[in-house]
């Protein structure tokens, strides 16, 4: 019943469409006595736009030669297998392309372009069908799917023999060895920690990192019966933060010295927060700032308040802007990806530390592309050597996205 | 104590008060005395030089009064600055003035007002040279107070060019399609359709009865974007999703904060042109032929980087003096 | 209201900068204004631009088909308000788990892409004004200083010997890229009082031409 | 139940998230696209719990007339004015004809953020100029070579993005005056530093979110 219903309703549309296509046809062509139309498009293209759900064909055609004088613009038409042109979309001059989205997958359809001249259209000829076709897997990105899968399975692979008990040896870092005796120089003086996780939300990965970090400082802090106080600028943060701490005094056995004011909302704004911070600061005079986390401006005003009331800071971001602040007023800095290696660092789990050396193994494949691909291009640009052209190309397509 | 402190308000508020209702105004220094006053603060940090190589380091107020004055100072001088343009600002405008007249050029103002003094004088350039040049512009924000900057800027171009005002009409030559929160999830989306994130403009007219918009489902019909950005969501975002997922050809103003970590992007060729801070935007504006406020603070901008390095140099005179006798 | 709007700003403004001196009264209430101030702005901006907009008008559009996924959004926001409930409140845990588990889905594959993947490719490519001596030293020290650097950051080797040696170089080019950062945050900072003080001078007080 | 349920979340999430990265074909291509607005929606109801904490410590201050308690009066009291106009103005302007936003030019929203806001904050933001001198001044020294490096790139980079460093170094070939060494510094050392800086990151965050994923770190969630 319902494809009767279609079928009649596709009739009386085709119907119509002839009807007022012959008429155009015809009031040009009677103009075209009179008056020249403008030349025609051509070799006008439409294909099926890969990867991805079905949903577009992309049409593309040449300029007419009276672009952009003598036009007004571009008509194109679109028709099935054996229906009438219909004309779905106007163009501005100097259009050579078009994205149609508004077709069903898996019916085919032609293209017509049309130039609209002063006195008609002109017609070009049709394109051949084309179909829109969904595919389910992205093959474009073939590369970054296999450095996806070396990479995750490596990271996967240490965890596990890592598991198994093989020792894993990873080198000092800096910063994070200082980190115990700062918050131990902290319960000496009887002041509190400061921990600022930066200014970004949940949705930030640093942030993750930071409430990670978070939790095996307060770890430490809750064995050594420091005090911890965390001013936070989100509240989902603020959330996740009692949550971590809350976490570490319950398996450092002292549930009962968690407090929940130990985490404190202040503004989402930036400033506002840094503000609040300041007071704190100076205020409270915290014996041990930790800044971890992502950062912006206010890395400058908190690392100068940090010194001038005398704190140890370490501070650790991503953010390569607020590095060099970091760097010249706090003790230690944690630069750019030890932020993330510092909580597996920090947890001595062996199954973390694995994950470090999964990291590692991508650093590995990155020196190993700069190093074969800069060697390549080297002989191949300066000697000529025949050779290394296919090692180069190898190498691009290993890392080029499409 | 308390008295003093006392009088300082008080002087303070007598001179503004001063400067606000008695003193003729502009002021405008002449070459002379500019170049007195120039002098003057030259004998000044040569004095400090002197106190700090003594061991008598001085305190962090001389240190904000004298940064105070060196950035104030030079709005009345009268200085000529010769200016060199560098590669990335002249890639912007090369790729600018490639555009034939209709092009179509999404902007996104990806700042608020306290980032304004780097980026508005960009965007003003910008804004007036696509009028001047009959490029469409497409502007939205994923801050805010974006789309308020961008009306600010047409406005700007309006009132330096009246004759602009009747010959650029809003819906067919530019439209402003407003703020969507959702940060870099904005531009996924516009990837897919601009229509579906922006349902109607900033004047509620929805998206399908704008003229400029007809032939605009996403960005394969934007023939090159600009994105003036101060930090994030901004360039970075709309490189990884716009660029590398869609391919859309596009340049950048950031503010000289953001302005280092692009450059990986822009010799990556991600990115077509950059410019950095205010020294970035008077660049763009000499090449526009289109000067404005970024021109006029240039010396402004001279004078406290000066001022900033030779507190450099006077902190690390002193330090390696320091160390050597303490050797 | 304009005038008055400008006066207190200049007054706030003032304010703000009278922190330099010294902390006092008018600061601490600038202060206290502006956390205020802002925390009202992002709940008004949050409402109407998240729960109004996206939430509202999006559960109401029939045209939308996904609105039903919209429902399942604001049942995880409403769990994240059992934390006000204390019986409950680990109900909140669900929202973050998500938001959580979300983000990192998502960051690790743009990130992937954009920052490693693609740079390493950027690296071996050839430069379009090649040609020079100079470009091709430009392109060797480029690909030198991001190998070097990485050697830094490898976690499974002692920096000692020639791998020393690297890392030491890449920490160098990592120092040139701090002292390029700082220099044009200091381009910044001073660019953003100059808009200030436009402000004062001119917009307020006239002197400027 | 009280972590396993979290963790059994996180794990599907993130792994569909990264998988849909590959996967033209909806469902999963919504789910990238969805995101921002689910994550609006729960941030939107989480920051209540943030605005009522300020709320309740403004609050004890002021019920414990601790010195500070008149800042603590008009913390709030500003939060109310501006939570008042953003619902009053943002109501009548929905109903209106035609309908205006809150944030449009004319409201006392607007007049607020402009004025106040946007002051404060520009100011704030501005301070900096200051902060950055008196550092020059005090921290950065030429401790070591590292430290050196860094204040070397940074004279040429400011000396040179500005008119005064090439007028200082006219008497240099052309193309190596002042401001092309800038640019150089840009482009060549500080694009090889930030890419560095920028695959560790990757790597670190792509590790990271693993972990993540697969349970590993899950401080965030609690205990039970």
């Amino acid at each position: 019943m319902l494809n009767r219903v279609l079928l009649l309703c596709l009739a009386l549309v085709w119907t119509v469409s002839v009807s007022v296509t012959a008429q155009d046809v015809a009031e040009g062509g009677i103009d075209t006595l009179s008056l020249p139309l403008p030349a025609p498009a051509q070799n006008v293209v439409a294909a099926n736009h890969v990867y991805d759900d079905g949903e577009v064909i992309d049409v593309n055609w040449d300029k007419s030669p009276d672009d952009p004088e003598n036009i007004l613009g571009y008509i194109v038409y679109r028709a099935e297998t054996d229906g009438a042109f219909d004309s779905i979309r106007t163009l501005l001059p100097g259009e050579t392309f078009f994205s149609d989205d508004n077709v069903e997958d898996e019916i085919p359809y032609k293209y017509q372009i049309g130039v609209i001249g002063e006195n008609g259209v002109s017609l070009s000829g049709e394109s051949e069908l084309a179909v829109a076709t969904w595919e389910l897997f992205n093959f474009g990105m073939w590369n970054t799917f296999l450095w996806m899968f070396v990479f995750c399975g490596s990271v996967i692979g240490f965890i596990i023999s890592a598991k198994s008990g093989r020792k894993l040896y990873i080198r000092k870092i800096g910063g994070l060895e200082a980190l115990e005796e700062a918050v131990g120089r902290a319960t000496e003086m009887g002041r509190p920690i400061l921990f600022i996780p930066g200014i970004l939300d949940m949705d930030d990965v640093q942030t993750l990192a930071a409430i990670t970090i978070l939790g095996k400082v307060a770890r430490v802090v809750a064995d050594y019966d420091s005090k911890i106080r965390m001013p936070v600028s989100r509240s989902l943060v603020l959330t996740a933060a009692r949550e971590t701490i809350k976490e570490s005094y319950t398996s450092a056995g002292r549930p009962d010295g968690y407090n929940e004011d130990m985490v404190q909302y202040v503004t989402d704004e930036q400033f506002g927060y840094v503000a609040a911070v300041n007071g704190i600061m100076v205020r409270e005079k915290p014996a041990t700032c930790l800044y971890l986390g992502a950062f912006f401006a206010e890395s400058l005003i908190l690392a100068e308040t940090g010194n001038s009331i005398g704190a140890i800071q370490i501070a650790g971001t991503a953010r390569p802007g607020q590095l060099p602040f970091f760097v010249a007023a706090c003790d230690y800095t944690l630069i750019g990806e030890e932020l993330f290696a510092a909580s597996a660092y920090l947890s001595e789990d062996p199954k973390q530390l694995g994950s470090l050396k999964g990291q590692d193994v991508g650093k590995v494949i990155a020196m190993f592309g700069l190093l074969v691909g800069t060697a390549a291009m080297t002989l191949s640009v300066a000697w000529q050597v025949p050779a290394t052209q296919w090692i180069l190309d190898l190498m691009n397509n290993l890392f080029t996205t499409n | 104590m308390k008295t003093k402190e006392f009088i300082v308000t008080a002087i303070i508020i007598v001179v503004l008060l001063l400067c606000k209702f008695v003193l003729p105004k502009p002021i405008q220094f002449s070459p002379t005395i500019s170049w007195i006053v120039t002098i003057l603060l030259g004998l000044v940090f040569a004095f400090i030089f002197y106190l700090t190589i003594k061991g008598k380091p001085v305190e962090r107020r001389i240190v904000f009064l004298l940064v105070g004055i060196s950035l104030v100072v030079p709005f009345f001088m009268q200085f000529k600055l010769p200016l060199k343009i560098s590669p990335e600002v002249q890639q912007v405008y090369d790729k600018l003035a490639s555009l034939p007249p209709g092009s179509k050029v999404l902007a996104s103002f990806d700042y608020d007002p306290p980032s304004a003094p780097e980026l508005q004088p960009m965007a003003e350039a910008f804004v007036k040279y696509a009028f001047e040049h009959d490029i469409k512009i497409i502007m939205m924000g994923l801050w805010p107070q974006g789309p308020q900057q961008a009306n600010q800027a047409v406005e700007a171009a309006f009132e330096e060019n009246p004759a602009l005002r009747d010959q650029v009409k809003y819906g067919v030559d530019y439209v402003n399609l407003g703020f969507q929160s959702g940060n870099e999830f904005v531009v996924l989306r516009m990837g897919e359709s601009f229509k579906s994130m922006f349902p109607s403009d900033l004047n509620y007219t929805p998206y399908d009865s704008i003229p400029l918009l007809k032939n605009v489902s996403n960005f394969s019909n934007i023939d090159w974007s600009i994105n003036f950005s101060a930090g994030k969501p901004g360039t970075v975002e709309w490189i990884q999703v716009a660029v590398d997922r869609y391919n859309l050809p596009m340049s950048a103003g950031n503010t000289a904060v953001q302005a280092p970590m692009v450059y990986p992007y822009l010799n990556a060729g991600q990115l077509l042109g950059l410019m950095g801070g205010m020294s970035g935007a008077a660049e763009f504006e000499k090449l526009t032929n289109l000067p404005g406020k970024a021109t006029t603070f240039l010396l402004s901008q001279t004078f406290a980087h000066v001022v900033v390095i030779l507190f450099i140099i006077i902190g690390n005179v002193a330090f390696l003096r320091s160390r050597k006798e303490t050797k | 209201m304009e005038t008055f709007g400008i006066w207190l700003a200049a007054l706030l403004t003032i304010g703000i900068i009278s922190f330099l001196y010294k902390d006092n009264v008018l600061y601490k209430a600038c202060e206290s204004i502006f956390v205020g101030i802002s925390a009202g702005y992002w709940f008004i901006t949050y409402y109407w631009d998240n729960l109004y907009r996206k939430f509202y008008l999006g559960v109401t559009d029939m045209d939308n088909p996904h609105r039903f996924f919209l429902w399942i959004a604001f049942a995880l926001g409403v769990m994240m308000l059992t934390r006000l409930i204390g019986k409950i409140g680990w109900l909140s845990r669900w929202p973050l788990a998500f938001i959580v588990g979300a983000t990192a889905g998502l960051y690790m594959m743009t990130y992937f892409v954009s920052n490693a993947f693609v740079q390493v490719g950027a690296t071996i490519k050839l430069p379009p004004d090649f040609g020079s001596v100079g470009s091709y030293i430009s392109f060797g020290m480029i690909a030198l200083g991001t190998f070097s650097g990485l050697v830094y950051f490898f976690f499974s080797k002692e920096h000692k010997g020639v791998f020393g040696g690297t890392a030491k170089l890449g920490i160098w080019f990592l120092m040139v890229t701090f002292g390029a950062s700082f220099g044009y945050t200091v381009m910044s900072r001073m660019s953003l009082m100059l808009g200030r003080l436009d402000f004062l001078f001119g917009e307020w007080l006239g002197m400027i031409n | 139940m009280k972590r396993e349920i979290p963790i059994a979340i996180t794990f599907i999430v993130g792994t569909v998230f990264a998988l849909a990265y590959f996967i033209p074909r909806e469902p999963f291509s919504l789910f990238e696209r969805q995101f921002g607005d689910w994550f609006g929606i729960i941030a939107a109801f989480a920051i209540w719990l943030g605005a009522l904490n300020l709320m309740k410590i403004s609050a004890m201050k002021i019920a414990r007339k601790k010195p500070d308690f008149i800042y603590a009066s008009l913390i709030i009291l500003s939060f109310l004015v501006m939570i008042f106009f953003g619902f009053y103005e943002g109501y009548k302007g929905l109903f209106a004809e035609p309908q205006f936003s809150y944030r449009d030019a004319g409201t006392g929203f607007n007049w607020l953020y402009e004025y106040v806001y946007s002051a404060l904050s520009a100011t704030m933001f501005a301070l900096l100029a200051f902060f950055v001198a008196s550092a020059s001044y005090r921290a950065f020294r030429a401790r070591n070579l590292e430290a050196t490096l860094l204040l070397i790139a940074a004279f040429f980079v400011m000396l040179g993005r500005v008119p005064v460093g090439d007028m200082l170094t006219t008497w240099m070939p052309i193309g190596y005056t002042m401001s092309d060494w800038a640019n150089w510094i840009m482009s060549v050392p500080n694009t090889a530093g930030q890419r560095a800086i920028m695959i560790g990151i990757a790597l670190g965050l792509v590790s990271t979110s693993l972990r993540i994923i697969l349970g590993l770190e899950r401080s965030y969630l609690g205990g039970e």
